[in-house]
């Protein structure tokens, strides 16, 4: 049932039989959803600049409103001011679509992006390959983008992203297979509701294969939107900043909305397919606490986004696309196998999962064990000495 | 590439990532490094420790900001004019009273002559400190302010000599100019007659020898 | 029905002055085959400032600001090589604990011109915050720099003669206490980005340079150990007081994969600054007390003749051609720089190189735009 | 310090070792250069320069495998051509001073030998106005192509003006009141 428009049809108190009314409906929740897009956006620009800055030993905006959080509207503000330039020779038709089919891209997967366990924009029994389709408009928009911009980065960019995202759609399509398999749905309904509160019940720690599957989705879902590692078609240091070059004032700004929104989408999917959606342990179970537990799970998915993007270095064009065709996609064969395998498996020996689930997350944490010791003596490094005694100047 | 290297890469790929990440997640608990500047006094030791986390507190004695002279010991040696690779000192002086000044270096100096301009081009200055090095009395040196941003570039001439000194200079200048003439002139004057009165002197004395010989012939 | 002949040709691309990692203003035209560079044509002047014309209507003191100027980014090397040469030819004595005071501040500088080199190259790799660890280790070297000179990044430090400051009080202690706290987080920044594979797979097998072309095209310093060539100015032709210390010269030995590699290149630098480290505390063991700069003519007049200078800066050895006639002002200097030579190189690395790899050789070259053009 | 290193101090490099080479070489009787301050160096007419480089390159004894640096002076009418070469193998160095007439001075290129030549040749041909027979690429390297003259010429007249800019220096001027 698709509760926002219910909802909404409840608080306009209209009959939804009637087709104006519904559409009024439609209208009211598509600009919520737009709303809850821009605000997403914009403060995830926000965070990752404060994370970016703090990770590199810096400060990062501090300055509009209380810690900056005002920066990203006074970014939109600049940039709406700007003035609007189009090369020239360039193909004006196609400068000005494709930040548009970009932007449509992403903002068409919100409509079947759970928001937590019950809540859903529309619930579409194929809402993953719904959302899959449409997030391929956003490789027509920056191929337009290149090759309309009429300059040679920009086209070298639109390249690059056109090979980057047709291959990454593969492992992204092929690592969600295995999930798909065990829930035997496509819908976020049914994916969230076959995991359940607990860790071992997530879809990730099914059993080894689904484990690694998630690992491969979330490479895969990086590239697909123009993250470190795999930023190349817009890599700076390289193609000065790719299709986008060209791009100025607002139509530049809604390049990069769809590039913050799209991590949120990233982050979204990641948490209802593989962490369990909004689910809470001890039965504490309310739409509102499953809605908030499932924003925080798309938080960190997308903090740990932000935080590989300051951490590691920029793939070479042709070894990204080594590592698609050479190591995720044959990886994610075996994974399907492996799953449908284990699956049957599974029906024999119904106590061999809970297992493997428990196995599954000893090693998550000893590992997580692990890593914090190690940035606790990294943090032990990195600060200074300070000599007291020695005023000295 | 066999299937061996294919696991050696992944599991390469994963360990240093799995590193780097904890080194980039441990600079986001370290304080971080920046000096918001203009809220932060630069200049105050104090201030500095808090904020900053470096061997650096404050400012150092010797920094090289803005140059500053100062006019009371400048004996006008033009030896900065000189040392200066862009010629961004200007000076012109006259003779002024003779005046016992002391140095910043404690050495007690005869001051002549005094400038009736100094000027330091400070959009040209590239803060080298060969003028400081030369200077034998201490009067020009580098202050630790570094704030000098102006709307217009000729703001930027600092002009050390006010115009009611240089007034002043000038005329006291001109007056001693005259003085040194005459004193002068009155210096040949006597130097001429000395001169004169010892040529009478040699002629009186070799007429007298002359007049000896004479005498003695 | 007529057949048309599909038609291909190269693109020709205009890369910089202004490309963001063109390092300073340096220009390439490239003809690319796609990704795939076939010709590169570096086009370099973009920063000539005519240096070399400057000195000779310098005196011969009043140039050492514009040696600053040629490679700021390790400026005391700069100073020390052009003072070395005037002091060769003038004949002046430099007392010794201005030779110890000289080595600690270059090779301080060394560390700070390394860091901008690792944190470059990494930047041009697209990871930004060891580059920015990098420059936050450097900005405390800048600050131990302007305790001992007054400056950040222009010192002018060096006299003829000597050094124009002595260590203030607590120098010693603060430069040790760096680099204790430095040490442990230069290995920081390898484990963060030298280690990790993405960069290895970046850096490696790229841009190969033999120990022969290296030599044909003259490469110096850290390019030419980076070969496998083991040549040290500061061991094979040593000079100062570089004999009575102890260090050790790296060189590239294929860490990552052949010999003469970016990566070679690269971690030849990042071995460097430990030596550099190494070299800085026997410095402060040994230093005498004296005198720290040799009384020199405020206007010199050096013999007739001509020198040939090198010294080791971070790029490789700097040599000063200096002729003399006699005058107040030198004749003709001549700056011989490890950039220049290196960029000479890049259009015969570049065939069959992508793009992504041009950027990642000039960032293993170190090239300084400013020391490139002079 | 480790033995393995030769010190330059210690490996001189005889001059009267180079002139004999070159004797039995090329029957070419050069002159030492008396002066370098320091190292040797030696006199080479311009017409055998070639023939002698190649020598001083491929002598079993000699192998100087590296041209660190090439310049020239513009001394009156002369231009002195200097070119350092130094010999990873023996550790050592050497000058070669090469004399060319100022105006419409012409000289082999070396680039043959050195690809490393290539750009410093470029340099002295583009400040000094030397020309390099034989130069692939003799094209001006840090000046514009449209510049005038060559700059370190000490008979160089600075420009007041390029492409509309005007190059006169701004200079402090005195006050007149």
């Amino acid at each position: 049932m698709d509760i926002l428009i219910q909802t909404i049809g409840d608080i306009i108190n209209a009959d939804l039989g009637s087709p104006l009314a519904a559409f009024i409906a439609l209208l009211l929740v598509s600009l919520a959803i737009l709303g809850f897009m821009s605000l997403t956006a914009g403060g995830l620009s926000f965070i990752e600049r404060r994370v970016a800055g703090r990770m590199q030993s810096r400060i990062g905006p501090n300055r509009v409103g209380p810690q900056g959080i005002l920066q990203f509207m006074a970014d939109g503000l600049k940039c709406a001011q700007k003035e609007d330039l189009i090369p020239d020779g360039a193909d004006r038709l196609l400068f000005k679509l494709a930040p548009v089919l970009c932007f449509i891209g992403v903002f068409g997967t919100f409509a079947v992006l759970p928001w937590g366990n019950g809540f859903f924009a529309s619930e579409l029994n194929v809402g993953l390959l719904y959302l899959m389709s449409v997030t391929s408009l956003v490789v027509i928009g920056m191929l337009m983008a290149g090759w309309s911009s009429n300059n040679k980065w920009s086209l070298l960019g639109g390249m690059r992203s056109a090979a980057q995202m047709v291959s990454y759609e593969i492992p992204v399509a092929l690592s969600l297979l295995p999930v798909i398999l065990l829930c035997g749905s496509l819908s976020f309904k049914e994916l969230i509701g076959a995991q359940g509160a607990m860790p071992w019940d997530w879809n990730i720690l099914n059993s080894p294969f689904t484990f690694i599957s998630f690992f491969i989705f979330f490479l895969a879902a990086l590239a697909e939107g123009n993250r470190t590692p795999f930023d190349i078609p817009e890599g700076e240091s390289e193609l000065v900043a790719g299709y986008c070059t060209e791009y100025s004032g607002l139509r530049f700004v809604f390049f990069f909305f769809a590039e913050w929104a799209n991590l949120y989408v990233i982050g979204a999917v990641a948490a209802a397919v593989f962490l369990g959606g909004g689910h809470l342990p001890f039965g504490l179970e309310s739409d509102i606490v499953s809605l908030l537990v499932f924003f925080a799970k798309s938080f960190f998915m997308v903090f740990i986004i932000i935080w590989l993007r300051w951490t590691l270095p920029r793939f070479r064009v042709d070894q990204m696309m080594t590592l698609c065709w050479k190591t995720l996609i044959p990886l994610s064969f075996v994974m399907l196998f492996g799953q449908a395998i284990t699956l049957l498996i599974y029906h024999e020996l119904t106590f061999l999962q809970s297992i493997v689930s428990l196995v599954l997350f000893a090693i998550c944490v000893l590992v997580g064990v692990k890593f914090v010791s190690r940035v606790l003596v990294n943090i032990k490094e990195q600060k200074y000495k300070m000599m007291h005694t020695l005023t000295g100047s | 590439m066999g299937l061996g290297n294919y696991f050696k890469d992944i599991k390469a790929g994963l360990t240093s990532a799995f590193e780097g990440m904890s080194i980039s997640l441990a600079s986001l608990f370290v304080r971080p490094v920046t000096v918001q500047y203009p809220d932060v006094d630069v200049k105050s030791d104090e201030a500095m420790r808090e904020n900053y986390n470096g061997p650096l507190r404050g400012m150092p004695d010797n920094y090289r900001g803005l140059l500053d002279v100062d006019l009371e010991i400048c004996i006008s040696c033009k030896l900065c004019e000189k040392a200066c690779p862009i010629d961004c000192i200007l000076i012109e002086d006259v003779k002024i009273d003779k005046k016992q000044i002391v140095g910043r270096n404690g050495k007690s100096t005869m001051k002549m002559k005094s400038p009736i301009q100094f000027d330091i081009d400070n959009s040209k200055c590239m803060f080298c400190g060969l003028c400081v090095d030369p200077c034998p009395t201490g009067a020009i040196v580098h202050t630790n302010e570094f704030e000098f941003n102006r709307s217009d570039r000729s703001q930027l001439i600092s002009r050390f000599v006010k115009a009611d000194d240089r007034a002043q200079l000038k005329v006291r200048g001109a007056e001693i100019a005259i003085e040194d003439a005459k004193a002068k002139a009155e210096k040949a004057a006597k130097k001429k007659a000395e001169a004169e009165a010892k040529a009478k002197e040699e002629e009186e004395a070799s007429k007298d020898q002359s007049e000896a010989k004479g005498t003695k012939e | 029905m007529v057949k048309e002949e599909l038609k291909t040709e190269y693109m020709t691309i205009n890369m910089g002055p202004q490309h963001p990692s063109t390092h300073g203003v340096i220009r390439f035209v490239i003809k690319t085959d796609g990704e795939i560079i076939h010709h590169c044509e570096p086009d370099v002047g973009y920063l000539h400032r005519s240096i070399e014309k400057i000195a000779e209507l310098m005196p011969w003191q009043s140039f050492i600001p514009y040696t600053d100027r040629v490679d700021y980014v390790a400026a005391m090397n700069a100073n020390w090589s052009y003072c070395m040469a005037v002091e060769k030819l003038a004949g002046i004595e430099v007392p010794e604990r201005a030779e110890y005071l000289r080595v600690i501040v270059s090779e301080l500088n060394r560390i700070s011109s390394h860091l901008v080199a690792i944190g470059a190259a990494d930047m041009d790799m697209g990871a930004y915050t060891p580059f920015i660890h990098a420059l936050r280790e450097r900005e405390s070297i800048n600050d131990l720099l302007e305790l001992i000179c007054g400056a950040r990044l222009t010192y002018n430090y060096m006299s003829l003669g000597g050094v124009r400051f002595d260590a203030p009080p607590l120098f010693k202690e603060k430069t040790l206490a760096f680099l204790d706290h430095f040490e442990p987080v230069h290995e920081q920044i390898h484990r963060l980005i030298s280690d990790n594979h993405i960069f290895q797979k970046r850096f490696r097998k790229v841009a190969v340079v033999s120990a022969d072309m290296a030599k044909k095209y003259n490469l110096v310093g850290p390019n030419l150990r980076g070969s496998g060539v083991k040549f040290d100015v500061r061991k094979d032709e040593p000079y100062s007081i570089y004999d009575q210390l102890d260090f050790d010269v790296p060189v590239g030995k294929g860490f990552e994969g052949v010999v003469g590699d970016c990566y070679d290149r690269y971690i030849v630098r990042a071995e460097e600054i430990r030596q550099s480290v190494r070299i800085i505390r026997q410095c402060f063991d040994k230093m005498p007390e004296g005198d720290i700069a040799a009384k020199v003519k405020r206007v010199l007049k050096p013999p007739a003749g001509h020198i040939y200078v090198r010294t080791e800066t971070p790029r490789g050895d700097a040599g000063y051609f200096i002729s003399c006639d006699g005058k107040t002002s030198p004749e003709r200097v001549k700056i011989r720089t490890g950039s220049f030579t290196a960029m000479s190189i890049i259009p015969e690395l570049a065939k069959g190189l992508f793009i992504a790899d041009l950027v990642a050789v000039i960032g293993s070259f170190d090239i300084v735009a400013p020391e490139l053009d002079r | 310090m480790s033995p393995i290193y030769a010190r330059m101090s210690e490996v001189v490099l005889n001059i009267d070792v180079v002139l004999n080479i070159v004797k039995d070489e090329l029957g070419l009787d050069l002159v030492q250069d008396e002066s370098a301050i320091e190292g040797s160096s030696l006199v080479v007419p311009s017409e055998s320069l070639l023939s002698v480089m190649e020598v001083l390159r491929q002598h079993e004894k000699l192998k100087f495998r590296v041209l660190m640096s090439q310049t020239g002076v513009h001394r009156g009418e002369d231009m002195l051509l200097f070119y350092h070469l130094h010999s990873y193998e023996f550790s050592h160095t050497i000058c070669v001073l090469c004399v060319v007439p100022a105006e419409g001075g012409e000289v082999d290129s070396v680039s043959c030998i050195w690809s490393g030549a290539d750009w410093l040749e470029r340099e002295t041909f583009d400040l000094l106005g030397v020309h390099f027979k034989g130069h692939p690429n003799l094209r001006r390297i840090m000046m514009p192509e449209d510049w005038e003259g060559h700059p370190l010429r000490k008979d160089y007249k600075m420009p007041t003006e390029y492409a509309g800019i005007d190059n006169t220096p701004c200079s402090l001027e005195k006050l007149d009141d």
